[in-house]
């Protein structure tokens, strides 16, 4: 009935032009239900819109509307100091501030060609990977609370994810809006006792994963409602520029911390799991094995951490000043690729400040996955999509 | 006459007249139901329990449900702008009182009316179910025949219609 | 002593009817029987719903309310307070009238079925013939009164639930009639009474109720997961479908209405748990012989009660929620072939010789079909665990 | 078969239900008005400004110099320098204000301070009725004396104060060196980046 | 990959006629781009996309920059009649050089693991020659990316399938991100520590709606 919909059952084409994403009215017959799910609806994850158009309770289009957390970030960020932005980028993914304040550091650091002191480089490890759990932890749980499950498995989650922000307060000052990294380093070094808390929190992790695997990686609803429901082919996923765990759940073998070897990722053994069917309980499933591996690079961090300083002494707070000229990083973020885009005119604001949004762009197919689906799957693939508004409109 | 029977009647009657006579389809369809169950709690104070229930069960749960569903699936619940009454009215009103007269004459010279009225009986459900299951069989099955061909037949249909245009 | 103490509210009632003349007599009965009915209830959903929170909060790991009174017991008191003053809304372009009767349609009818279940011995407020018909007729007639608040919301998220309710109402009532047939079967009446009656006795420690046999524990489960759809529990709860269509059917109610959805959903939860009760775990009979006289026969009734909110509550607390096309094949390609084989079990028990012979022939159809019927449905969709490549 | 996983599910919530009664790992809730949890030693949550001695209005370390002001990413801060009657500048903030209804306690003023003035409290519960004058700090709310800040920080003022002790002694050697009428001029701006030096590595 | 004069040395070879032109970047990091002439644009970005050697699959980034008119000062040698004498002067000429807006990809490869490879396409100008084409037929990655950009730069792809605003309202006026682009002064009232906004603020409130100090 309509092209997306066979590639996406078929997933064989290859090339893809411009795609006739949604079919004019006239082609498929019977009353259409156009229903505006959000921006108020509890699982849009924050103020999300989408605007359905519905065969019954089939979707026949879908159309993404957000921008209501829109303020301009990049604006901003263009208006300040090269420094004053590293707080604002807390707020793009509130959930994963560390990793943000990582992208954004990596970037002013290929930019202004910054050295980041070993130890610094193993603190920034510990704590984007710290990141990771926590976040796939909470995604797998919105995810379930998506799909009805009251809240119990997000209730979990949180209660593991409490441990790790208090490791975070700990060592930075803040839960969520760390403010941790600074260019060529980290703000302060790590306090006494740091890392045996952080060893012990990594310990006991694996008996939450454990516990949630047993609670719903084999139940059958759960099955019924993600296996072939949502399915990105992989080349329609490498076109349509998605990053991260949804990425490889297509089976895409495209982690940047193997692929970019940013930071000191080279030095750790992991590996990175593949989904083989690219559905819902394929980005469910990569997004819980990632977690272990995560757990490893932190024992082996933990292990490792050399003492030393936490700073590039070249870095300067105040009066930062990059050459003119151009750079991007970017990190493999728990949503995606995170990525920084700046260019320098020499003064001390950046003259253009771009974050490239993994939630945004992962948005891109939202309605390719949703065509032929029902309402109730829609709710379920949104989630697997991992967004955060915060992010999302930036 | 009993009170209890004159409002049951009453209310009967009230809710078969609005279902004919109001605007709103879904309102109709209500009002209906309102005449389903005074027709239940009729047979109730006849103390036919059974049926009662049944009347409930089956009328109120399945067939308002079906005509409620009927009217949602198939046209807007906006009532229609053309007036209740036909411009034929007087025939029809005409016609009724006809039939109504024939069915009283006939009611009233048949020979019914000359039996002795029957002690009522006091069916249980065991009895119910007996007489279902004996005398009545072959009528029975031959109902559930009917239904099932009924049903089959609006399967068919309404599958037809999903296939044709896509 | 023990006697009394079992028959203390026939006692009392008959006490409280003989003040007043004859001809009142059986009016006042009536009315004292549904006064301690709406009471009962009342209170049972107020600790229904903190037991309901704080279960949900501690297999979450959390407290639950315990902030209102003792321990937190006081919270219902404080919920229906804020529902009462809370204003009532009702959108411009509702019906306004439906719109008021909808909560009243759904609670009336399953205060009636309270009216048919027996609680205790001779603690049946009416003893009707067709009491088990009675029942699942007015259980029909809440499906209306979902419908009326539906539509009269004039809100598509509202209708969209109120379609889905009927459509999963009106499909599991079949498993849930054919489920209790079973028993009827067996015992031969539709009276409450007379098949709690039939479930009296012990074979050695076991009681002879419906659910030790096999047609009876598989009866058992069926009624339980239709009764579980039929009041829209999770993992059957998407009528409400919080995180799907919002609140469902009940989304533009407010305040004290809204209240009185609540209620009626548990009460229609209490309503179907007592029936499962009568009709399969033995009504107010004792689980172990010695316990039959000296606890009174309406506290055991009351202790299943409570064992099946648990069960609900546990339920709740696990399981996500189906897909409303998965539901609905659930229902006409699982349940309702198991229950008809289950008739058909229940048929063969009543007729071979008691022994083994007809445990074995009942358990073999029933669990080879269960075997075949769950495989079919999980097989066909290629539904199972996966096994997931690294790379390096 | 189906119905398995299930089964699986109820046992583990069974377990977590049975477990919060008497795994404390498990029920980790704390009821907050009544227990506290002890706040880290890095908690941030809005500036204060410090002073010495008991006096809040003398004994400000603010010099009014105007970098937070500059600094702070959603500015917040509001200065204006002291003047005298002549108009000569008095190194003293005449006003400071702070509206932590904007600050987002980035900590970006303290690290820029070269004054060790302003620093993070740990205060949270700040919730008022008036929320445009109640949430807009003056100098007299903002100014808290040193041994609070020893209170909330222990180890990082001890740093500073040694700090501002050597770099005290160290002018007053200079001045001494010298001879000169002309006193140094303000603590030395090399401290301007680290207002946490780095403490003792941990042990890997 | 090969270096970048050699990717450009194949797209001349590949697609006869297409301008590219490396602009090199003075920073550390040392990611040269590609300027593209819009009539080849999306050749281009096809060869790159299929060509087995490159296989940029991944389009990482897409966005705007904003470049203002500027005047460069440049110093040159000028003959000139001085005083009866001709003579060498060395004079500084201004030079206006026109703003434009400017289009960048970041490319990257997965199946190769190699990149980034930029490219740029500028428009004429920042008032009216504001179109190039859209690569989104490409990638389909830059849907939303050169939504973007259209709502905040407001450059107009052409060939893009649904360019609407994405972030601001549909009425919107003006485009956020360029960087003459005046913000509204019709705030909320509040008072704020900041004299600046409150004073813009209080030209369009009356003292009726303003709350009592």
């Amino acid at each position: 009935m309509n092209a997306t919909i066979e590639l996406e059952a078929t997933g064989k084409k290859s090339n893809f032009e411009i795609l006739p994403k949604v079919t004019p009215a006239g082609e498929i017959s019977g009353e259409f239900l156009e229903v505006s799910m959000g921006p108020h609806h509890p699982s849009t994850h924050g103020v999300f819109r989408m605007d359905v158009t519905l065969d019954g309770e089939r979707v026949v289009k879908l159309k993404p509307v957000f921008g209501y957390l829109h303020r301009n970030h990049e604006k901003i960020a263009e208006g300040t100091a090269y420094l004053a932005s590293m707080p604002y980028t807390d707020r793009l993914d509130y959930f994963c501030s560390m990793t943000n304040n990582w992208a954004y550091a990596l970037a002013v650091e290929k930019l202004a060609g910054l050295q980041v002191p070993e130890r610094a480089e193993y603190i920034r490890v510990i704590t984007a990977e710290l990141t990771r759990l926590q976040n796939h932890a909470c995604l797998c749980g919105f995810l379930l609370q998506d799909m009805g499950a009251l809240g119990t498995p997000l209730m979990y989650a949180f209660r593991e994810r409490e441990k790790i922000l208090d490791l975070f307060e700990a060592l930075s000052g803040s839960r969520m809006m760390c403010n941790y990294m600074r260019f060529g380093g980290c703000r302060v070094d790590l306090s006494p006792g740091w890392i045996e808390e952080t060893k012990r929190v990594v310990e006991n992790f694996p008996r939450f994963l454990d516990e949630f695997e047993r609670l719903l990686s084999e139940n059958e609803i759960l099955i019924a409602r993600t296996q072939g429901v949502g399915v990105l082919p992989a080349p329609l996923a490498i076109n349509a520029s998605i990053t991260g765990p949804m990425l490889r759940a297509s089976g895409v073998n495209y982690d940047l911390r193997k692929a970019d070897k940013y930071g000191i990722y080279e030095r750790f053994q992991f590996r990175v799991p593949l989904g083989d069917h690219g559905d819902v309980y394929d980005r469910y499933m990569v997004r819980v094995l990632e977690m272990r591996e995560s757990l490893k690079i932190l024992q082996a961090a933990l292990r490792d951490i050399p003492p030393g300083p936490i700073s590039d002494p070249k870095a300067k707070v105040r009066n930062f000043r990059p050459k003119a000229g151009e750079a991007y990083g970017r990190i493999e973020a728990p949503k995606g690729e995170l990525g920084f885009y700046l260019i320098s005119d020499g003064s001390p604001n950046p003259y253009r400040y771009r974050v490239r949004p993994p939630s945004l762009i992962n948005l891109t197919i939202l309605e390719d996955m949703c065509l032929g689906h029902i309402i109730p799957d829609v709710v379920v693939i949104l989630g697997s999509v991992d967004i955060v508004l915060g992010e999302v409109d930036r | 006459m009993d009170p209890v029977f004159a409002f049951l009647a009453l209310l009967t009657t009230a809710g078969a007249v609005a279902a004919v006579s109001l605007r709103n389809l879904v309102h109709c369809a209500l009002c209906l139901v309102v005449a389903f169950a005074g027709l239940a709690a009729l047979y109730l104070q006849l103390n036919a329990q059974f049926i009662g229930f049944a009347q409930i069960l089956v009328y109120v749960g399945a067939v308002a449900i079906l005509i409620v569903f009927a009217i949602l699936l198939t046209r807007g619940s906006e009532p229609g702008n053309q007036p209740i009454l036909s411009s034929s009215w007087q025939a029809g009103l005409g016609v009724a009182v006809l039939v109504l007269g024939a069915l009283g004459v006939a009611v009233a010279s048949s020979f019914v009316r000359y039996y002795p009225v029957s002690p009522a009986p006091q069916p249980t459900v065991r009895e119910l179910g007996e007489q279902l299951m004996t005398n009545y069989v072959l009528p029975l099955e031959v109902i559930g025949l009917l239904l099932t061909a009924a049903m089959i037949g609006a399967v068919i249909i309404a599958m037809h219609e999903k296939q044709g245009p896509r | 002593m023990q006697e009394i103490l079992d028959q203390l509210f026939v006692l009392l009632k008959a006490w409280l009817v003989g003040f007043f003349p004859l001809p009142w007599q059986p009016l006042v009965s009536i009315l004292i029987s549904v006064a301690a009915l709406i009471l009962v209830f009342a209170l049972l959903f107020a600790v229904a719903t903190i037991l309901e929170r704080k279960g949900l909060g501690r297999i979450q790991n959390r407290y639950g309310p315990n902030r209102v009174g003792p321990c937190g017991f006081f919270q219902p008191i404080a919920d229906g307070l804020k529902m009462l003053i809370k204003e009532d809304i009702v959108p411009s372009g509702a019906d306004r009238v439906v719109h008021f009767l909808a909560p009243i349609a759904l609670v009336a009818p399953v205060l009636l079925a309270f009216s048919v279940l027996p609680y205790g011995r001779n603690m049946a407020p009416i003893d009707l013939d067709a009491g088990i018909v009675v029942f699942f007729a007015v259980g029909a007639g809440t499906e209306l009164a979902v419908f009326m608040a539906g539509w009269s919301s004039r809100n598509k998220y509202s209708l969209l639930g109120a379609m889905r309710a009927i459509a999963q109402m009106i499909s599991y009532e079949v498993p849930l009639i054919l489920s209790s047939v079973t028993v009827i079967m067996i015992v031969g009446s539709l009276r409450p009474i007379q098949i709690v009656e039939a479930q009296a006795g012990y074979q050695g420690w076991l009681p002879a109720w419906h659910v030790f046999t096999p047609w009876g524990l598989a009866g058992f489960l069926l009624f339980a997961i239709a009764a579980t759809a039929e009041s829209n529990r999770s993992p059957f709860d998407m009528p409400e479908g919080e995180s799907e269509i919002v609140a469902g059917y009940f989304v533009e109610y407010s305040g004290f209405k809204f209240a009185l959805f609540f209620m009626g959903e548990y009460f229609g939860m209490f309503a179907i748990s007592g029936l499962a009760i009568t009709l399969f775990l033995g009504g107010w009979h004792a689980p172990l012989p010695f316990l039959e006289k000296s606890i009174p026969s309406y506290v055991w009734f009351f202790v299943k009660l409570f064992g099946f909110i648990a069960m609900f509550i546990w339920l709740r607390g696990t399981l996500p929620r189906l897909r409303v096309d998965q539901l609905m094949n659930f229902a006409w390609k699982f349940v309702l072939p198991m229950t008809l084989l289950n008739i058909l079990a229940a048929g063969l028990w009543r007729f071979l010789p008691a022994g083994a012979t007809r445990w074995l022939v009942c358990l073999v159809i029933l669990l080879g079909a269960f075997l075949a019927l769950g495989r079919s449905m999980v097989a066909r969709r290629k539904w199972s665990p996966r096994k997931y490549r690294f790379a390096e | 078969m189906l119905g398995e996983g299930i089964i699986k599910g109820m046992t583990e919530t069974a377990r977590n239900f049975f477990g919060s009664y008497i795994d404390s790992d498990r029920l980790v809730t704390v009821q907050y008005p009544e227990q506290r949890l002890p706040l880290k030693e890095n908690t941030r949550n809005f500036p204060f400004l410090v002073h010495d001695g008991d006096d809040p209005e003398k004994g400000l370390r603010c010099v009014a110099c105007k970098i937070c002001e500059k600094e702070c990413p959603p500015q917040c801060i509001f200065i204006v320098l002291e003047r005298d009657e002549k108009g000569k500048p008095q190194k003293h903030p005449k006003v400071f204000d702070l509206d932590i209804s904007v600050c987002m306690s980035c900590q970006i003023c303290v690290e820029v301070c070269p004054f060790d003035a302003i620093k993070m409290d740990t205060e949270f519960e700040l919730s008022h009725d008036d929320r445009f004058r109640g949430l807009l700090l003056d100098k007299k709310q903002l100014a808290k004396p040193n041994h609070y800040y020893h209170k909330i920080h222990p180890v990082e003022a001890a740093e500073v104060d040694e700090r501002l002790a050597a770099e005290k002694a160290k002018a007053e050697a200079k001045a001494k060196a010298a001879a000169a009428p002309k006193p140094a001029a303000g603590p030395a701006a090399a401290t301007a980046g680290k207002p946490a030096a780095p403490r003792q590595p941990v042990p890997a | 990959m090969s270096p970048l004069d050699q990717v450009v040395a194949r797209i001349g070879a590949a697609i006869p006629g297409a301008r590219v032109q490396i602009l090199p970047n003075d920073s550390p990091s040392g990611q040269h781009s590609l300027l593209v002439d819009h009539e080849h644009a999306v050749a281009v970005a096809k060869f790159l996309r299929d060509d087995p050697d490159l296989q940029l699959d991944h389009l990482a980034n897409v966005t705007g920059v904003d470049w203002l008119d500027a005047t460069v000062k440049e110093k040159a040698k000028v003959r000139k009649v001085i005083n009866g004498a001709e003579k060498e002067v060395e004079e500084t000429l201004e030079r206006k050089k026109p703003g434009f807006l400017e289009a960048v990809y970041h490319l990257y490869s997965i199946a190769r693991n190699h990149g980034p490879v930029i490219l740029r396409l500028r428009t004429g100008n920042r008032i009216d020659q504001v179109r190039v084409p859209s690569l989104t037929p490409i990638w389909r990655g830059a849907e939303f990316q050169e939504r973007e950009i259209y709502d905040l730069y407001g450059i107009v792809f052409d060939g893009h399938p649904d360019l609407r605003r994405i972030l601001m309202w549909d009425e919107f006026q003006d485009h956020p991100m360029r960087k003459d682009y005046v913000e509204p002064d019709d705030y909320e009232y509040e008072p704020t520590a900041h004299d600046k906004v409150l004073e813009k603020a209080k030209k369009h409130h009356t003292a009726a709606d303003r709350p009592q100090l």
